[in-house]
């Protein structure tokens, strides 16, 4: 499982660059919103951890058609659903490795991108650390919709078109976890644990319906 | 070790593809799998390696270790296409599999640098998988049979893409793997030059059952 | 097909990769104790004037930012240069010029972008605002960002020349933006105070460090787009003798 | 007029750490081809232009 891993790690970095384009494409969404809202400091400030988090749900989102397709295409799917580990393990160590790649560069640019948003230190930590916690629940979610799409030519923003409304709710937890982290006098553990909450849950039901989907879609 | 067919019959789509295909392999046996294009070949071979479902019939193995829970497990499926990533190289790739398959209980596999050697290409693991020519990268897909053990091996068209002289190494490969008491099922145009095999001609049909939209 | 392997012979026949990597080899030891003795030079003045009435000692940020900035900007007209000659004159040293400069060019926009809001912080109170300036030269860091993925994303070099060198020439509109933004738009950015046409406007004690560094960033950038390209000569020989050894590989057997 | 020291020696430290980064990037990489093309020549592969072949068309 290690193996399978450092695989999809090596194969992220390699040529094709998937784990790159994530973080460049969450930069380039971050970096539009001021043209389209204004310069306006206190107001950027104020939706920047929104603004971060919707960044951040389209960029990890990005990759995530490519995460059974690729091995569907050059036939490692089928040796794969032969093996005697449990599909749903295999699904869960290719998501955590898709997460390492692509979710976790996002995390360590959102600091940056906070500074371009004016946003104060107490802000910026809030949206780190919830998308810390958030964003696996993305991936999680997304690998549901790459295993149901798997066999389709364009699958990609099928994918998307599937997950968006299922990580609405990650959404939602997320950004009132970082606003109540900066109001005073709203409570920043509660939303916070319903996040964690929500990531645990996909983290076991997105490995099972994926795995279903893909045993299914092996044709 | 026996494996066992009943009855195998499948579906893709509406199509029924086969229909009662029965068979029998013992230890040190290949069954080659015959027929024209689109008789069915590969969706037999897809049966086989519990990728597909069976509409009826059943797939047992006989004396198998108890904790198994299909064939499928104790397989090596080698397809139309390689499962190497072109990115990655030779060894890497091998290396995984290696890893990621293990081998089954009764057996051990064999070495990278062994495994590549058995398939004529001694120094080129370090290259990039995509840099090879197709033979090439069949012939390394062929290694891949090598580096976990599997008893039993599923292989389709397995020497599409390869010339002469590989065509001969490669059912040498097969033959010491049933040497070794292993079960070969293979589908293939060419005349494999195997010794211990079986055959089953696969003629394929046209409807004799209509499906479940029409009147039988 | 014909024309790929016309481009490979070229590439041999011509033998500039060699003569490139003869020269570099010669050069590269002057230009590297060059620029370190620069930089002692310019690091030493740069500590030891007199801090600015108004801005303090923050002034000495400016050592380094406004090197650094210049350098990207002279960075990606380097690349540009590469890319008409990739196009124009297919010289094949042009595309291994533009690509060994990207990387180069990404870290010192990084470092302007940087030590810029740890000027502007404790200036204008504020890490980072949307000001003409700022703004064209995060694109411009993007753009640098967005070319390494493409030289990435295609391994094949003769086809991926020709396509960023497209996209760097579109890409080169972003730099009179960023030379004349301050201008422009009436922005926070202070107007250019060296390079212009009616001399200096800045005191002699804040230039002479500010010149100093600026030579040594500029030997700086020669020295490892020197290197760079000798990297990335060596990185597609290895490439094309790793074909090679595959192609012969069958041929053996 | 101290008070702004912290940000001088941050923006110097990081200029020095980006700067030597890249510097040691350029290095290793330098290093790590010379050794893959050390490597190549040693298996026996040769350059195109050192290679007295008879059989190349191309």
């Amino acid at each position: 499982m290690i193996a399978l891993f450092l695989r999809d790690l090596k194969l992220s970095i390699r040529a094709g660059g998937g784990a790159m384009i994530g973080v460049l494409f969450f930069m380039t969404v971050v970096a539009v919103i001021p043209f389209g809202v204004g310069p306006d400091l206190n107001l950027l400030a104020r939706i920047g951890p929104a603004i971060l988090w919707i960044g951040a749900l389209l960029a990890s989102l990005l990759g995530l058609d490519r995460l059974f397709q690729a091995e569907r295409e050059d036939g490692s799917l089928d040796l794969m659903l032969m093996q005697e580990t449990p599909l749903l393990v295999t699904v869960f160590v290719k998501c955590a490795a898709h997460w390492a790649a692509t979710g976790l560069p996002l995390v360590i640019a959102a600091p940056l991108l906070g500074l371009f948003m004016n946003m104060d230190e107490l802000a910026i930590g809030a949206t780190m650390l919830t998308l810390l916690v958030g964003t696996p629940a993305i991936t999680f979610i997304g690998a549901v919709g790459a295993a149901v799409a798997v066999s389709l030519p364009r699958g990609g923003l099928l994918v998307s078109i599937l997950v968006l409304p299922l990580a609405i709710p990650v959404l939602i937890f997320g950004v009132s976890a970082v606003y109540a982290a900066i109001e005073d006098p709203a409570p920043f553990l509660p939303p916070l644990m319903i996040l964690m909450a929500i990531t645990l849950f996909f983290a076991v039901i997105g490995p099972v319906a994926a795995a279903a989907a893909l045993r299914h879609a092996s044709d | 070790m026996r494996l066992l067919a009943e009855g195998l019959s499948a579906r893709r789509g509406e199509d029924l593809i086969f229909n009662d295909i029965s068979f029998a392999l013992g230890a040190g046996e290949a069954l080659v799998v015959t027929g024209p294009n689109g008789s069915g070949k590969s969706t037999l071979l897809r049966v086989l390696a519990g990728l597909l479902m069976a509409e009826k019939g059943s797939l047992k193995l006989e004396n198998g270790p108890p904790e198994m829970r299909h064939p499928s497990e104790l397989s090596h499926y080698l397809g139309h296409r390689n499962a190497m990533k072109r990115e990655l190289t030779v060894a890497e790739n091998l290396s995984f599999w290696k890893n990621f398959m293990g081998d089954s209980p009764g057996g051990s596999g064999r070495d990278l640098v062994e495994a590549v050697e058995a398939v004529g290409l001694p120094g080129i693991a370090h290259l990039p998988f995509g840099y090879l020519s197709a033979g090439q990268q069949r012939r390394m897909a062929m290694a891949k049979l090598l580096v976990a053990y599997r008893p039993i091996w599923i292989l389709d068209e397995p020497t599409a893409a390869l010339d002469a002289g590989a065509d001969k190494l490669f059912a040498g490969l097969v033959n010491a793997h049933l040497d070794q008491g292993g079960i070969v099922v293979a589908a293939t145009h060419q005349p494999l030059g195997l010794d211990r095999i079986q055959e089953l001609r696969m003629t394929g049909f046209a409807g004799v059952d209509g499906g479940l939209w029409h009147d039988a | 097909m014909s024309e790929n392997s016309l481009a490979i012979r070229k590439f041999s026949d011509l033998a500039n990769p060699t003569r490139f990597l003869a020269l570099a080899d010669r050069m590269l030891p002057w230009l590297a104790a060059l620029t370190a003795l620069f930089f002692v030079v310019g690091l030493w003045l740069s500590f030891t004037t007199e801090g600015d009435y108004q801005q303090g000692e923050t002034v000495r940020i400016m050592y380094v930012h406004v090197p650094a900035a210049w350098l990207s900007m002279m960075c990606y007209s380097v690349m540009a240069l590469a890319a008409l000659g990739t196009l124009v004159w297919r010289h094949p040293l042009a595309d291994v010029s533009s690509r060994a400069a990207a990387p180069i060019g990404a870290c010192f926009t990084f470092l302007a972008l940087v030590t810029g809001s740890l000027w502007g912080k404790p200036m204008w109170g504020a890490w980072w605002v949307w000001d003409a300036r700022l703004t064209s030269v995060f694109v411009l860091f993007l753009m640098y960002l967005g070319l390494m993925a493409l030289n990435r994303a295609m391994d094949d070099p003769a086809r991926s020349s020709r396509v960023s060198a497209v996209l760097v020439l579109v890409g080169f509109v972003n730099i009179p933006i960023i030379k004349f933004s301050v201008e422009w738009w009436n922005t926070l950015h202070q107007p250019a105070s060296v390079l212009r046409l009616d001399g200096p406007t800045i005191d002699p004690e804040f230039l002479r460090p500010l010149v100093v560094m600026a030579i040594a960033f500029t030997l700086l950038f020669f020295t490892l787009h020197i290197a760079a390209m000798r990297n990335e000569i060596w990185r597609r020989r290895v490439t094309s003798l790793r074909r090679q050894a595959a192609r012969s590989a069958g041929r053996e057997a | 007029m101290m008070s702004h020291a912290a940000y001088v020696f941050a923006s110097y430290g990081i200029a020095i750490l980006t700067v030597v980064s890249l510097c040691l990037w350029v290095i290793a990489d330098g290093r790590a081809r010379q050794r893959e093309l050390r490597e190549l020549e040693a298996s026996g592969v040769r350059r195109r232009s050192a290679e007295v072949s008879s059989g190349e068309t191309r």
